[in-house]
């Protein structure tokens, strides 16, 4: 099993959600992240007082899949995260030992 | 139309029946601030359908229940003002202080408003919407209605036969919403996990600032109920703020000595608590009587709300140990400290020399009011809970009420940027960039 | 300075001015939770800057082209009072009933200011703020001074020669900001993602806060439109009351068959709804006339938000639904609940025995306002669109106009230790720690 | 009891004494909204309790101290009305204006409670609360009531003997709230990280709901100030509105011009600034005049907030920028522009030909003011510090203030389905679903 | 050693830790995520129009153990956030190279 | 490629930030979350009730890296967190398969 863990734009995360149910997937992890990277933060001001804010909101995606899925779904997920402009944001793949289902213990394949 | 009137406490009555109207508003915040971020929208909400519901029954018939002429006894007021249609025209008030009625209506609307909408406090995060509705156009027919009209009423027996002193509503709407309040708990039984899981206010700002919409419309409250633009409104408008303040030192001053924290949720509660107690007695006790009645009541509350612990009724918002407990406070003291030299309609308490007298016709009022309402609450919630059902489901109470029920979320703070993990520093100041 | 003036109706008109002018910030909120975090700020910035620039109108020329002594025919003030120079030392109002001038120019500009802060709720999310500046500034001068003279001023065409009834802005705030409100969305048309994305509010208690805000205001905006201390200001307050509360219930009790929840954005929807609705007819209809006008109020409303999305408008806070069909549903129940047992100075409409003729001034009246109002507001947000560009760019939208546009972010709740997740277990309650 | 009395003008005085009051909770919030999120609840705390205890001293001694009869050359009021004792029954004010003392007293209250809460601002999530406490009843005790008794008390030498023209404070709380603030921030030091660390406003949607309310409360604050309902409170009315309203537009600009971004905390701040210049003011120039003074305030204030990274005094929330400095505009402002033709009480400034001799008074009595209370405050506030400890330590301000004193957490928002990343699609809309 | 990464409902988070705990662990790093899968989420109705919200409330444990303890600790973890009913969450397991405790520079099986 | 993972007291974001830029990397991708260890929570009051919260607030980094800087950045995000006092954070170092750039489809070493 692999764990694939995807940092994209929040606006894409509708696009993404679809694609992965769309290629078979039916169990993915969401949560809240920042981004440091090149596309640049933005500026505030606050009674004159300027502050450079230098994080970006991005939202991370968790998905444990079977081996042989990580190829392709790096390749749905990337389609659809695709904006093409900078902070599009990466994937990245992990080895996993085991996944457990928690409701009843299932492991692995059918674990997911 | 332009009959005889007085135009001063007209706008005065006006004014004040806005400001008690912008109380209930108010405590939808001050108590949804106090609830779990899960259930903020039911809590506010019952406040509002409140508002509603109340004012269509309080026009239909409520008003001529509490307001009509009397049907014997002071027990209650008769039908004879069904639909507000005489109240269009004529006028109510002592001589050389008549008001139009409607203002009167209106006035006492919003203290029938609040008076139910407290009760949602007991029963925070737990019950069925529909079940509230049903309760509280029963529970203000059937309890409020008759209290106001002992309680408020000329020909009420209240005061117009006990003259027990009540200026503002220390038993029709403190010890009644109070009582009716400990009945529901016990009703509903306790939230799932009570004791036991965290159930932290989830805003704060939210409570203070429904305690300071509270503050503000208690001048309206206490001070409107003079009815007049007088020296006796501006006696029980200092005095509501006096004990008000009072209540919030004084819960304070206790729980940094019990828990060692000054909370801002103990000082809210505090003023709460002063408010509470000086209702009944703003228009007959002097500044200092005042002081010392908001801050026996931010003491005695602030120890009242621990209580629920010790008995096991989940009061949530504490309706009980500060509304029912500071009532008690505050009707009780009336007859130890009130004296006609404040109000020549009142009376002499003990400590002015009026004797045990007072203090007896206090409790009486009391005691009846807290039972009546305790009893009949307690008998409608029943049979709500057997006709509607009370409580949600404990999934239902799990996923929370607000997403369940009224199908919202209360917050949405994802993606806007001031949610993300930003650090930030300045690039410079005004003027001169350069100094940084 | 001392001249003969009625000391409690100007009492009265100056809380109402302050009662009026609280509603543009409750308006501010109410809007505000309403759109998402990413850009509540620019929407409570149109308000506040709307505070701003038609205060500065105001002085300047906008009292005088709205009460001004009449140009002829009733269309418009004259340039006589620019700078409000003679207003500081003169008197208007009724015999008896006269009220320093500025009283009346303070309340008249509380009104003009909500009226135009009204109109933002269109087109939230997408609107460059330059452009929202010009825009209110032209608007205010062509349209709603305009109207405020029909509608408010005794030379105004809609009051002295149409003798249509409109007690405090059916046409002149509700229906202008309606209509103009649609004109706008039109010309903006929709925002990114309109119809697809998650839109939804990001925050209800602050839109609860605002409405309660705005029912509060709403008291001085209808009763202080008496402009007097007398039973027709109870009436108004009272009807007032009624109405808001009726609407509150009829909108949710729509929304229960309908979407099977009961909500609180649509209990406060429907307490505006039934405001908007009364707002004409408070001075002129019964107690039971108000509780039909704020139940037919609730229920067309809340059906007519709905139609934005079949005719592709997005009027992104309904101000079309609520405002101008509110508006609509007010004027023309007059002309039928209106009664001279209310006020004389009123008419009787079709129930009451008066006929057509006052419905079909209403309905003359309702239709200039909304034609003049919706061509003229389409033609000058045309304009600015040509000249400064009514739309931010899609990127600018997509990130927020909080941020690019006012360079700041609403909210910053990280690190906050209310931010992590706290399992929290009650160590002790209060007296009775061993009971835990 | 029924003397003899006006009861408009005791309306009047009510009315404004509850809009002042309602400020406090109000700044509270414009306070906490501006701070982190780990502090917000401090900041609302220490104006919570100053509404305690300074009713509590008002009470007392404080009233007496302030308008007792002159204990000589109009510098303290005696002793003489300790308790509230003989204001039960007495009425102040001008013949045919005289109103129940005690709502004078009220009305007094409300401007000691909000002038030693604005002091709160300059110190921010660094202060120990039981300090602040200490600090605040001697403060109220040296440096208010004293002032109070200087410039509002008909035998104060500032206006019985100077006749310097203040309306409703610009020196007993603007100017001094200003200079105090001034004296506070240099005993305690900046916070941690001050230049280095974001210490940007963590809910500017509570900050701009403070200033609705501040706003709204000025009303009471100035035109109660004329303490009678005449034309006097109508112009200072419409005044107070005026200049609030070009401070707030004046800020935007100058923020637009120099930063690029026009923001809701400059509209909100220039809208205060507008507020305190134009309090000294509001009675004395017309209404162009006001224009001119929102004007110069809102440019100067925001011009002025950023002197303390030039000098490195951490004057948090800008009192000092703000009350100060726009004290000293408006008081300054007077002797240029007031005119008799406003108030035959006032004088003419330069500019209506009464030559320098005003404005050097309006000199005077503010040098004096920021000069008494800028020293005094310094002395206090180090006596403070070294008994008591003004300063958290490191530690707790790193932690935050909120859950180290007060054991509490502002907001809890976890696990609330709001708070969660949800992807929503809409599914229908009301009536045709099939549209979508 | 090995990362566990748990998701689990968020009211099972108390549970969850008094159990780890009682085993012996006695640090974990938690945190908000939202879950997609077999657990439907939930409509909600504004002004008349209907939107699907089908993310689900989840918290996420990470704790970084010892391999051999593993598998007892999936054991403990999954019985306490147990409610057997869809949704109940996954648990899953991956290699880890070293640890580092910041304070003091210890690695592996002393940083823990 | 390796995922460095660290957990650090929230005010040394940007100390940590500052010193992993001036060692080169230019993205990162930081997330809140709590702590639960060695280091206590704190006591609230609410009404006199007593509740004890047990966790902390953390941020979370997570880097993804070639394989030889791992040593060199763990010493670097060490350094810059360190207050040495309790509760200054881990570091885990996890094993990567392949990462990629969303916008380019990048691969591994290009991708970062
Ligand atoms: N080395 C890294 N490790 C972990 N996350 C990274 C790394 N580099 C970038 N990221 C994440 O990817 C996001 C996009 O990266 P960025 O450099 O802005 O744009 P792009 O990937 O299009 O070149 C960043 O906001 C950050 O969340
Ligand atoms: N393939 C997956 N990868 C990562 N997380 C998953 C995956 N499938 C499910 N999850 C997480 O586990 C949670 C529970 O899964 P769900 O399918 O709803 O119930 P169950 O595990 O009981 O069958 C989901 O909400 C999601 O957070
Ligand atoms: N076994 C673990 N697995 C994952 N995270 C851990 C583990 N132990 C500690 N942590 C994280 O590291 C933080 C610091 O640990 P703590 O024991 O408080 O202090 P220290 O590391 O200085 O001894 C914790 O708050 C928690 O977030």
């Amino acid at each position: 099993m692999k764990l694939i863990t995807a940092i994209i734009k929040p606006h894409m995360l509708e696009a993404v959600k679809s694609a992965v149910r769309e290629y078979g997937i039916e169990g993915m992890t969401v949560s809240e992240a920042s981004g440091y990277g090149r596309q640049g933060g933005h500026t505030e001001v606050y009674r004159g007082a300027e502050y450079q804010v230098d994080l970006v909101p991005k939202v991370r995606l968790e998905l444990v899949v079977q081996a042989e899925q990580v190829e392709e779904l790096i390749q749905v997920i990337a389609d659809a995260a695709r904006t093409g402009r900078i902070g599009d944001g990466k994937i990245w793949v992990i080895p996993v030992d085991s996944v457990v289902r928690v409701r009843t213990g299932e492991r692995d394949t059918e674990a997911v | 139309m332009t009959g005889s009137f007085n135009p001063a406490d007209t706008v005065w009555v006006l004014v004040s029946a806005g400001l008690v109207l912008l109380m209930t508003p108010g405590l939808a915040l001050f108590y949804g601030g106090m609830v779990r971020a899960k259930s903020v929208l039911n809590m506010i909400m019952m406040s509002f359908f409140t508002m509603g519901i109340v004012t269509l029954l309080w026009v239909l018939y409520g008003y001529s229940m509490a307001f009509g002429t009397d049907v014997g006894l002071g027990l209650l007021g008769g039908f004879s003002d069904l639909g507000l249609r005489s109240a269009i025209t004529s006028f109510v008030g002592a001589p050389g202080h008549e008001i139009p009625e409607l203002a009167f209506v209106m006035f006492q609307l919003t203290f029938a408003i609040i008076t139910a909408a407290l009760l949602s406090g007991a029963i925070a995060d737990r019950t069925r919407f529909r079940a509230w509705g049903v309760f509280v156009a029963i529970w203000a027919t059937l309890v409020y209605f008759p209290i106001a009209h002992w309680a408020f009423a000329g020909d009420g027996w209240m005061i117009g036969r006990l003259h027990a002193l009540d200026f503002a509503g220390g038993t029709a709407v403190e010890i009644t919403s109070g009582a009716s309040s400990l009945a529901l708990a016990l009703v509903l039984g306790p939230r799932l996990g009570w004791k036991r899981d965290p159930m932290r206010p989830h805003n704060l700002p939210l409570v203070l600032l429904g305690a300071g919409l509270l503050w503000f419309g208690w001048f309206g409250f206490n001070a409107g109920s003079a009815l007049t633009a007088t020296p006796l409104a501006a006696t029980a408008m200092m005095n509501t703020q006096i004990a008000t303040a009072m209540g919030a030192l004084a819960w304070v001053a206790t729980e940094r000595v019990r828990d060692g924290h000054a909370t801002t949720l103990g000082i809210a509660s505090g003023a709460v608590a002063g408010a509470v107690a000086i209702t009944p007695a703003c228009g007959f006790v002097t500044p200092l009587g005042a002081l010392l009645v908001g801050l026996v009541a931010g003491f005695v509350c602030s120890m009242a709300v621990g209580l629920k612990y010790r008995y096991g009724y989940d009061d949530s918002l504490d309706v009980v140990g500060v509304h029912m407990v500071g009532g008690l406070v505050g009707m009780i003291l009336i007859g130890i400290l009130a004296t006609v030299l404040v109000n020549p309609g009142g009376a002499d308490g003990l400590l002015a020399g009026g004797g045990l007298g007072q203090l007896w016709r206090q409790c009486v009022a009391s005691a009846v009011t807290l039972a009546y309402a305790f009893g009949v609450t307690y008998l409608i919630a029943r049979g709500v809970d057997r006709l509607v059902g009370f409580r949600l489901s404990p999934d239902d109470e799990m996923a929370g009420v607000d997403v369940v029920t009224h199908a919202e979320s209360a917050y949405d703070f994802v993606g806007a940027s001031g949610s993300i993990i930003a650090t930030t520093h300045p690039l410079r100041g005004p003027i001169h960039p350069e100094e940084h």
